[in-house]
């Protein structure tokens, strides 16, 4: 059998129609995990956030550690896509849908966790700039700021970013499908026909936002790094924050979308579109970046020691070697010792050899972010105000329901929306040279542009 | 001339007695935490005194320093308030607004000297106890931060019977509660602009040092450093 | 609606019937609205398609560029003012800071615009009828004229079909 | 701007503070006629006498009109009334000059403390079970005064007892009376940490029966053994006043502090020397400064020559104490000794004082007269004097004779006032045990405590704030101080004031005790004794009695023109020569010295109630709602006990335990704990909390006075848990314990 348009349509459009029972087990755990959280939420609100762990002086921990976790994760998608459609690298079609979907969900998350760590929650929306009675407007000095607009944009553009080339492919469920269905589709779709017109439309608003979405995502993390920098607090106050997130950020995001991809080619049989080509490049690209990681940390680390000022050298000895140690040392080993040599050997650098490599990274990235927030806090200058930090049950179950809450929204996605853009693939078949987009069908040649 | 509160703490005289410690807690009515909470770092005091060892038996040296809010005139905690519920009155006073703030703890985190808190519950006294409470100073509700007001409520009588007697503050007209109650003057309040008050001569006196004052927050608390027998006596 | 339309297996085929109907539009009385491609993917590299290209949103971007920066510094330095409160000894309105707000601000006019110009310009969203096959989907195109004057279909058909269409149809699938 | 903040948040508080009120009007309780008239919002000031140590400091009390749940007729109702808000000092008071310390401040909880006694209560259960029943006064004054007259009739008035802590003042006076014509034994005072040693020493050296006094403003050398005097020891805010001023209070010219001491207390942590001496051996090293002096004739002529004959061999020169020979007893280099001479006696007016734990050794005398030699041969401006007393009544002594005499022979009948020996007394004293044998206890407390645990009826006392209140200064002022005032505030609960209902009492029995106290109140009893100071000298000049009542009630009481009293002549008696102190437990079983000792916020343990207190981090360990045991960190290396361990502490008496603070303040042969915590039944705040040192303390005494030898008790220390058993609170939790370890680059 030849691989066709037709085929495609049906390949990518199976997973809206037919799911497994494995999947609505999966979406079950990810619901659990998620209202788990929101009853934790629940209980902070009607006893106070005193149930968390946190005290003084450590007033940020697992919260904010989450918040720029996921923020960082979201890194992967937009800005990986954004940055191989301007370069036109034509292996990226199958993998920029699945990539900015996970920018979508890991950004709202990102969003919603500050506003359940601050005190009175039910105040958040004081951070919105609006006329109000009490005719008060949000410091635009403070960092937090910046975050509620870059986050803000960073949302819509994302969002924007994704939804734009997945009209045609609504269009096309819609075409396939019937009854409410096709209902929903149809408005989706907005109506697309697929005129020349529109692909034109298109095609230029999707280079456009390319061009926009890029420096939103680096300033979104800046800003996030700069929720640190922007203090006095040692081992935080430092330039090379802005740089070091975002390279941190497009670290764990490669590694997160990797993941998710080998998850959906195992699952959603999408082996002949996600193929170890893309597993391969992709897998380069996270070796440049732990590479580029270990840099940074290492000219962190350095400044800090060589200059030894006293304050600064509290918080590096906390985590160098002494109560954080043992979580410094691990982040070292899952960002560095172990995902280089496996991305670094072609042998190793297989589809299962890149989906370890991520799994370490993500873990490390985590790792990484919490050993930025709480030893720094936990030693700020006068030693007599030192803390200790533990977390409570509320705070693991709310970050474990951070987890199923990008499981269950992906999950859903996958349902609802073709994961590779179907589109995009036709425009494959018929592509000029370069990489064929689609696997040879067994026996067969791929079909390589007009014959 | 419009005030410019301040504080010297004079290492030299303070014994450590902490009676400044408790005269807060009933003046600002802060609430006791109780052992479970200060066991987990939630224990609120404004004002407390740092104790630092130096030296080993059979010579050991403790050095006391009294340490509450330094009321910076470049607070790093101030800037940071998305909601404006920490900001610089004209008084030079770091004021913190307790129905503006929302809770992010940024300010906490900015402010390198550890002296704001975070009520993470709503605070409770057993009854009858809550007559105690001081009707001047507001009860902080959860989730906001609280600190050190260098006793506004003072301040504010002081300045509003002034005006309605038609006259000029004066000097040691009125203190905080810590000044007040600190035996050997170890702690002394007062208007900085006011080139005649004791503080602002106590606060030009060359035992003067600024906490951190390497970081540039332009504290209005000086502290003066400890003398010794022999520089005083001998040289 | 009525409508007549010939599907073809490849964009070349489709060039070939987009060409004949054009040149033959004089004499057979067609408007070029009438004129109608529908395809499943974009097809560059083919005059029926490339002729669509345009490159107005850029400057639409730009401007909306322009109306997001202008809104953040305002936003920005108005607010300030309409309330002065001093912290850390910072100026009321700082360069630094609020250059970040009016940056975002810029970008996300500019998303905001590109997103309009797109609909606005492809018609979106548009609920009325269109034509459409099932066969497109499938990776066929669709070139064919809306409401063809009366009389003319069997001349049509016959240019479609010698144009070299896999399937003439002459009854139109409305969608959506 | 900030005008807008203020009023708002005024306003806001205004709300607050008075909420609790607003809910409990819900249970639709009387509201009460006002019985005062003040304006809301507006604050009185209000004079009142501080009562939670001798030192008796001067208060004015804040008060605003706020709502209250109070009792009046045995109606519970919602009064506006003035509460007491804050306590400060009194600007005019020669104590403490406006000055007040942690625990004057926090004793403001006494009145609201949420577990007070609210009405009298008759026990029901087993004594000590701590199970009370409401009954009204005035069947528990029948029951008392019954009691009374049938022990008096039975001819066994003698058996009725009185057990209080110390009371300067008419309160003693109105005790002491009661009991006289009663036909009973006089009171017996008591109280931890008494200073009968040094009381005694003062009568020898310098005819005073009393606690000096220091000038440490114009003291430009002060070398004290042992005496926490900035913290809790004699007159703490006075002495402070005094130590503020030696240190910067004077350009140019700054005192020195030396403080002698194993273990460093509060006072030794602001000294400018610090130098640790072998336990008990004080007196000898005093010696050895005055040898250096003597020998080399660095003090004028006649100096020391009025307590010095008390020393064995002061004559001679004290040719014993040569500072070889003294090293080697005290541990203290001749070097230093040396030094310590020379810089005496080099500097303008030096003093020398001695208090806590060098007197609580059986060689304590021994030591107060070897200082007090010191001081009289050092200080030329008589830093130390004695403050005039306003009667010729010497101070009241609190002993431990007081409860030798409760089990020696057992009362019929007991009362009790503000007096805790059964958590405060050694074992050996078997107070628990000699209560039993007692038919009948009434206490005056206001709190359920270990003693009060143990009575048949409670009789609730006024809280100080509510009650007439007055003092006598023992010392801390160059003139003569009776502190006086009137309530502060109406009553909160159904309690009467000690003394009123023993004057009724008194009434009731009719006789002798009503001849010797007409009075119908408490203030009736204090004017008459007020009012002849009238004529004397002093900070009221008026010219009725009248007036000179008001005045004294708006003043805060009553004081004498400045007039110092000078160290007066020494008592003629054999001169005692150096005695080395004993200690209960062999050095070989019992390696370290065991120092309990008055704990800075909890003072002698009578305030481990307040919460404000429990919450206070101590100032050296900054621990809070804890009890914890100090060793210095070589110690606790080779015992392998680390910061927050759990350390068994065991002595002949018993074993308590505690968590562990490694300090560099104390000699590695020594182990201390703070005294307060360990009360098994004392309030919700306090109950069940750390452990008492009191518990393990050895019999020993002084050997002249008696008194208790509370440092002579040697202990033994393993580590019987980790940090999780131990309940160790700091508040500085972060700070990685001592030493800070360098780290290596």
């Amino acid at each position: 059998m030849q691989t066709t348009a037709e085929q495609i349509e049906q390949d990518l459009l199976r997973p809206l129609f037919h799911s497994s029972g494995k999947y609505w087990i999966a979406v079950a755990i990810a619901t659990s995990l998620l209202l788990a959280g929101v009853a934790a939420f629940g209980y902070q609100l009607y006893a106070g956030i005193g149930v968390w762990g946190l005290n003084s002086p450590v007033f940020w921990a697992f919260d904010i550690t989450n918040f720029v976790f996921w923020i960082g994760i979201s890194h992967a998608g937009t800005l990986i896509s954004a940055i191989l459609r301007l370069t036109n690298a034509t292996w990226r079609r199958p993998v920029t849908r699945c990539a900015e979907a996970i920018t979508v969900f890991s950004v709202l998350i990102g969003a919603i966790i500050p506003l359940c760590h601050i005190g009175r929650p039910w105040l958040a929306y004081w951070m919105i700039p609006y006329p109000s009675e009490r005719h008060i407007w949000p410091n635009f000095r403070s960092p937090l700021a910046w975050d509620f607009f870059a986050i803000s944009t960073y949302l819509t553009g994302s969002t924007t970013f994704l939804y734009l080339p997945t009209i045609p492919d609504f269009a096309a469920v819609r075409d396939v499908s019937t009854g409410l269905r096709k209902k929903i589709y149809r408005v989706l779709a907005l109506g697309w026909q697929g005129t020349p017109r529109q692909w034109q439309r298109l095609e230029v608003a999707m280079h456009i936002m390319a061009v926009v979405i890029v420096p939103v995502a680096v300033s979104v993390h800046t800003i996030v790094s700069w929720d640190f920098a922007m203090t006095l607090v040692p081992m935080w106050h430092s330039s090379i924050f802005g740089p070091y997130f975002v390279a941190g950020a497009i670290f764990s995001g490669i590694a997160a979308l990797i993941l998710a991809m080998a998850l959906l080619r195992k699952f959603l049989h999408l082996e002949q579109y996600l193929r170890p080509i893309h597993f391969e490049n992709l897998g380069k690209l996270l070796l440049t970046m732990s590479l580029l990681w270990f840099y940074f940390t290492f000219a962190e680390r350095l400044t800090a020691w060589y200059g030894n000022s006293p304050p600064e050298m509290a918080v590096f000895w906390e985590s160098i070697r002494k109560n954080f140690a043992p979580l410094f040392w691990t982040m070292v080993v899952c960002n560095f010792i172990i995902p280089v040599p496996i991305l670094a050997i072609k042998r190793l650098r297989t589809i299962t050899g890149t989906a370890i490599a991520s799994a370490t990274v993500v873990v490390g990235m985590w790792l990484e972010r919490f050993l930025i927030v709480v030893p720094a806090l936990e030693h700020k200058f006068l030693p007599y105000s030192w803390g200790t930090y533990r977390p409570t049950w509320v705070e693991d179950t709310l970050m474990a329901s951070s987890f199923g809450m990008m499981a269950l929204l992906y999950l859903l996605f996958s349902k609802f929306v073709p994961m590779i853009s179907i589109w995009e693939m036709k425009v494959g078949l018929q592509s000029h040279a370069g990489v064929p987009m689609v696997a040879p069908a067994e026996g067969q040649v791929a079909l390589e542009g007009p014959q | 001339m419009a005030h410019k509160w301040g504080m010297v703490v004079d290492l030299d005289r303070c014994t450590g007695c902490e009676a400044c410690v408790v005269a807060c807690h009933a003046e600002n009515n802060i609430p006791t935490a109780g052992e479970d909470q200060a066991a987990r770092g939630r224990a609120k005091h404004w004002i407390r005194v740092e104790r630092y060892w130096e030296g080993d038996f059979p010579n050991p040296r403790v050095r006391f320093q009294p340490v509450l809010c330094q009321q910076c005139d470049e607070a790093p905690c101030e800037p940071v308030c998305p909601t404006y519920a920490s900001y610089h009155t004209p008084e030079g006073l770091n004021s913190q607004v307790y129905n503006r703030c929302i809770g992010t703890r940024f300010c906490a985190n900015a402010c390198p000297y550890n002296v704001r808190f975070f009520n993470f519950y709503n605070p409770e006294w057993d009854k009858p106890l809550q007559l105690q409470l001081n009707p001047d100073v507001s009860v902080r509700s959860v989730g906001v931060m609280e600190k050190c007001t260098f006793c506004v409520q003072r301040i504010k009588a002081a300045e509003i019977q002034a005006e309605a007697e038609k006259r000029e503050l004066k000097d040691g007209e009125f203190t905080t509660a810590c000044a007040q109650s600190c035996a050997s003057k170890a702690l002394i309040f007062g208007d900085l602009n006011d080139s005649t008050s004791e503080v602002a001569r106590l606060a030009s006196s060359n035992r003067g040092t600024k906490l951190l004052g390497e970081l540039g927050t332009k504290p209005n608390v000086t502290y003066l450093e400890r003398g010794t027998w022999e520089d005083a006596n001998h040289g | 609606m009525k409508a007549l339309y010939g599907l073809y297996v490849d964009a070349a085929g489709a060039q070939r019937a987009f060409d004949l109907l054009r040149s033959a539009s004089s004499e057979l009385k067609l408007r070029s609205q009438q004129i109608v491609v529908v395809a499943g993917e974009p097809h560059e590299g083919y005059e029926f398609f490339d002729a669509q290209a345009t490159s107005t949103p850029y400057r639409w971007a730009v401007l909306g560029a322009a109306v997001g920066g202008t809104a953040g510094y305002l936003l920005t330095t108005l607010s300030q003012k309409s309330y002065p409160i001093h912290t850390g000894g910072m100026s009321l309105t700082p360069a630094w800071t609020n250059g970040i707000i009016v940056y975002e601000m810029i970008m996300l006019g500019a998303i905001l615009t590109t997103l309009v110009v797109l609909l606005i310009g492809a018609g979106l969203p548009n609920f009325k009828g269109v034509i459409a096959d099932p066969e497109v989907g499938k990776g066929k195109i669709l070139v064919g004229v809306v409401d063809p004057p009366e009389g003319l279909e069997p001349e049509l058909e016959r240019r479609l079909q010698q144009a070299g269409a896999w399937q003439v149809k002459r009854s139109a699938t409305l969608q959506p | 701007m900030e005008r807008r903040d203020f009023i708002k948040i005024s306003a806001l508080s205004g709300v607050m503070a008075t909420l609790e009120g607003c809910r409990s009007a819900e249970k639709q309780l009387i509201r009460f006629v006002p019985e005062e008239e003040l304006i809301p919002g507006i604050a009185t000031i209000k004079p009142s006498v501080c009562t939670v140590c001798s030192a008796g400091c001067g208060l004015l009390v804040r008060v605003m009109q706020g709502e209250a749940e109070v009792v009046r007729h045995g109606q519970q109702g919602l009064i506006k009334m003035g509460l007491a808000k804050k306590l400060e000092g009194n600007p005019q008071h020669p104590v403490n000059q406006g000055k007040l310390c942690a625990r004057g401040q926090a004793s403001l909880q006494l009145l609201y403390h949420p577990d007070r006694i609210t009405h009298p209560i008759k026990r029901i259960g087993p004594r000590g079970s701590g199970e009370f029943q409401a009954i009204s006064w005035d069947d528990a004054l029948k029951e008392v005064s019954a009691h009374l007259g049938t022990l008096q009739a039975s001819g066994s008035a003698n058996s009725l007892a009185f057990l209080s802590r110390p009371l300067s003042g008419q309160r003693g006076e109105l005790i002491t009376k009661f009991l006289k014509t009663y036909g009973a034994p006089p009171p017996g005072w008591y109280q931890p940490f008494d200073e009968a040693v040094l009381r005694q020493a003062n009568l020898l050296s310098f005819g005073h029966a009393a606690l000096p006094t220091f000038d440490l403003a114009s003291a430009d050398y002060v070398i004290c053994f042992g005496a926490d005097f900035l913290g809790t020891w004699n007159s703490p805010v006075a002495q402070s006043i005094g130590y503020g001023e030696m240190r910067q209070g004077r350009p140019g010219r700054r005192a020195k502090l030396v403080q002698i001491e194993a273990r460093m207390s509060q006072t030794g942590a602001n000294a400018d020397e610090w130098i640790a001496c072998r336990p008990g051996m004080e007196g000898v090293l005093a010696l050895g400064i005055a040898h250096i002096i003597l020998a080399e004739k660095l003090a004028p002529q006649g100096a020391g020559s009025r307590p010095g004959p008390l020393i064995a061999g002061w004559q001679e020169g004290l040719p014993g104490y040569a500072p070889e020979a003294v090293e080697k007893q005290t541990g203290v280099s001749a070097v230093v000794i040396k030094r310590l001479a020379h810089e005496l006696t080099q500097s303008g007016s030096a003093v020398a004082m001695i208090g806590g734990p060098p007197l609580a050794h059986t060689n304590g005398l021994f030591n107060a007269l070897a200082v007090n030699a010191l001081e009289s041969l050092v200080d030329k401006q008589s830093v130390l004097s004695f403050t005039p007393q306003v009667g010729d009544a010497a101070p009241v002594q609190a002993s431990l004779a007081a409860l030798h005499g409760l089990s020696a022979q057992p009362p019929q009948m007991l009362l009790l006032y503000e007096a805790n020996p059964v958590f405060s007394a050694p074992p050996s004293a078997r107070v628990r045990e000699a209560l039993a044998k007692i038919p009948y206890i009434v206490s005056f407390g206001s709190f359920i405590d270990e003693t009060s645990a143990q009575a048949d009826l409670i009789l609730p006392d006024h809280a100080a704030l509510e009650s007439w209140v007055d003092n006598v200064a023992e010392s801390g002022s160059s003139r003569a101080v009776a502190s006086l005032a009137p309530p502060a505030v109406l009553p909160l609960h159904d309690t009467r004031p000690m003394a009123d209902v023993l004057l009724g009492l008194g009434r009731q029995l009719g006789g002798e005790v009503a001849k010797a106290l007409p009075w119908a109140t408490y203030d009736a009893m204090l004017r008459a004794a007020f009012v002849p100071l009238r004529t004397r000298p002093g900070s009221i000049d008026v010219k009725t009695d009248d007036d000179f009542w008001d005045a004294a009630q708006t003043q805060g009481g009553w004081w004498s023109s400045t007039s110092t009293t000078p160290p007066g002549a020494a008592v003629k008696r054999a001169p005692l020569s150096a005695a080395s102190p004993e200690f209960a437990g062999a050095a070989a079983d019992f390696p370290f010295y065991f120092l309990p000792y008055v704990s800075q916020s909890f003072g002698d343990g009578s305030l481990a109630h307040l919460p404000w207190l429990q919450e206070l981090p101590d100032v050296l360990t900054s621990a809070m709602w804890s009890s914890w045991v100090e060793i210095n960190p070589k110690t606790g290396d080779r015992l392998g006990i680390k910061q927050g361990d759990l350390v068994e502490i065991a002595s002949q008496q018993g074993t308590v335990r505690a968590a562990a603070v490694l300090s560099p303040g104390i000699a590695p042969d020594m182990v201390a704990m703070p005294v307060g915590q360990g009360h098994e039944n004392f309030t919700r705040f306090a109950s069940g909390r750390g452990a008492n040192p009191l518990s393990i303390l050895a019999p020993l005494t002084e050997q002249e006075t008696g008194s208790l030898a509370w440092a002579a008790t040697r202990v033994k220390i393993a580590r019987a848990g980790g940090p999780e058993q131990a309940r160790l609170v700091l508040f500085a939790g972060g700070m990685s314990g001592f030493p800070h370890e360098e780290q290596p680059r």
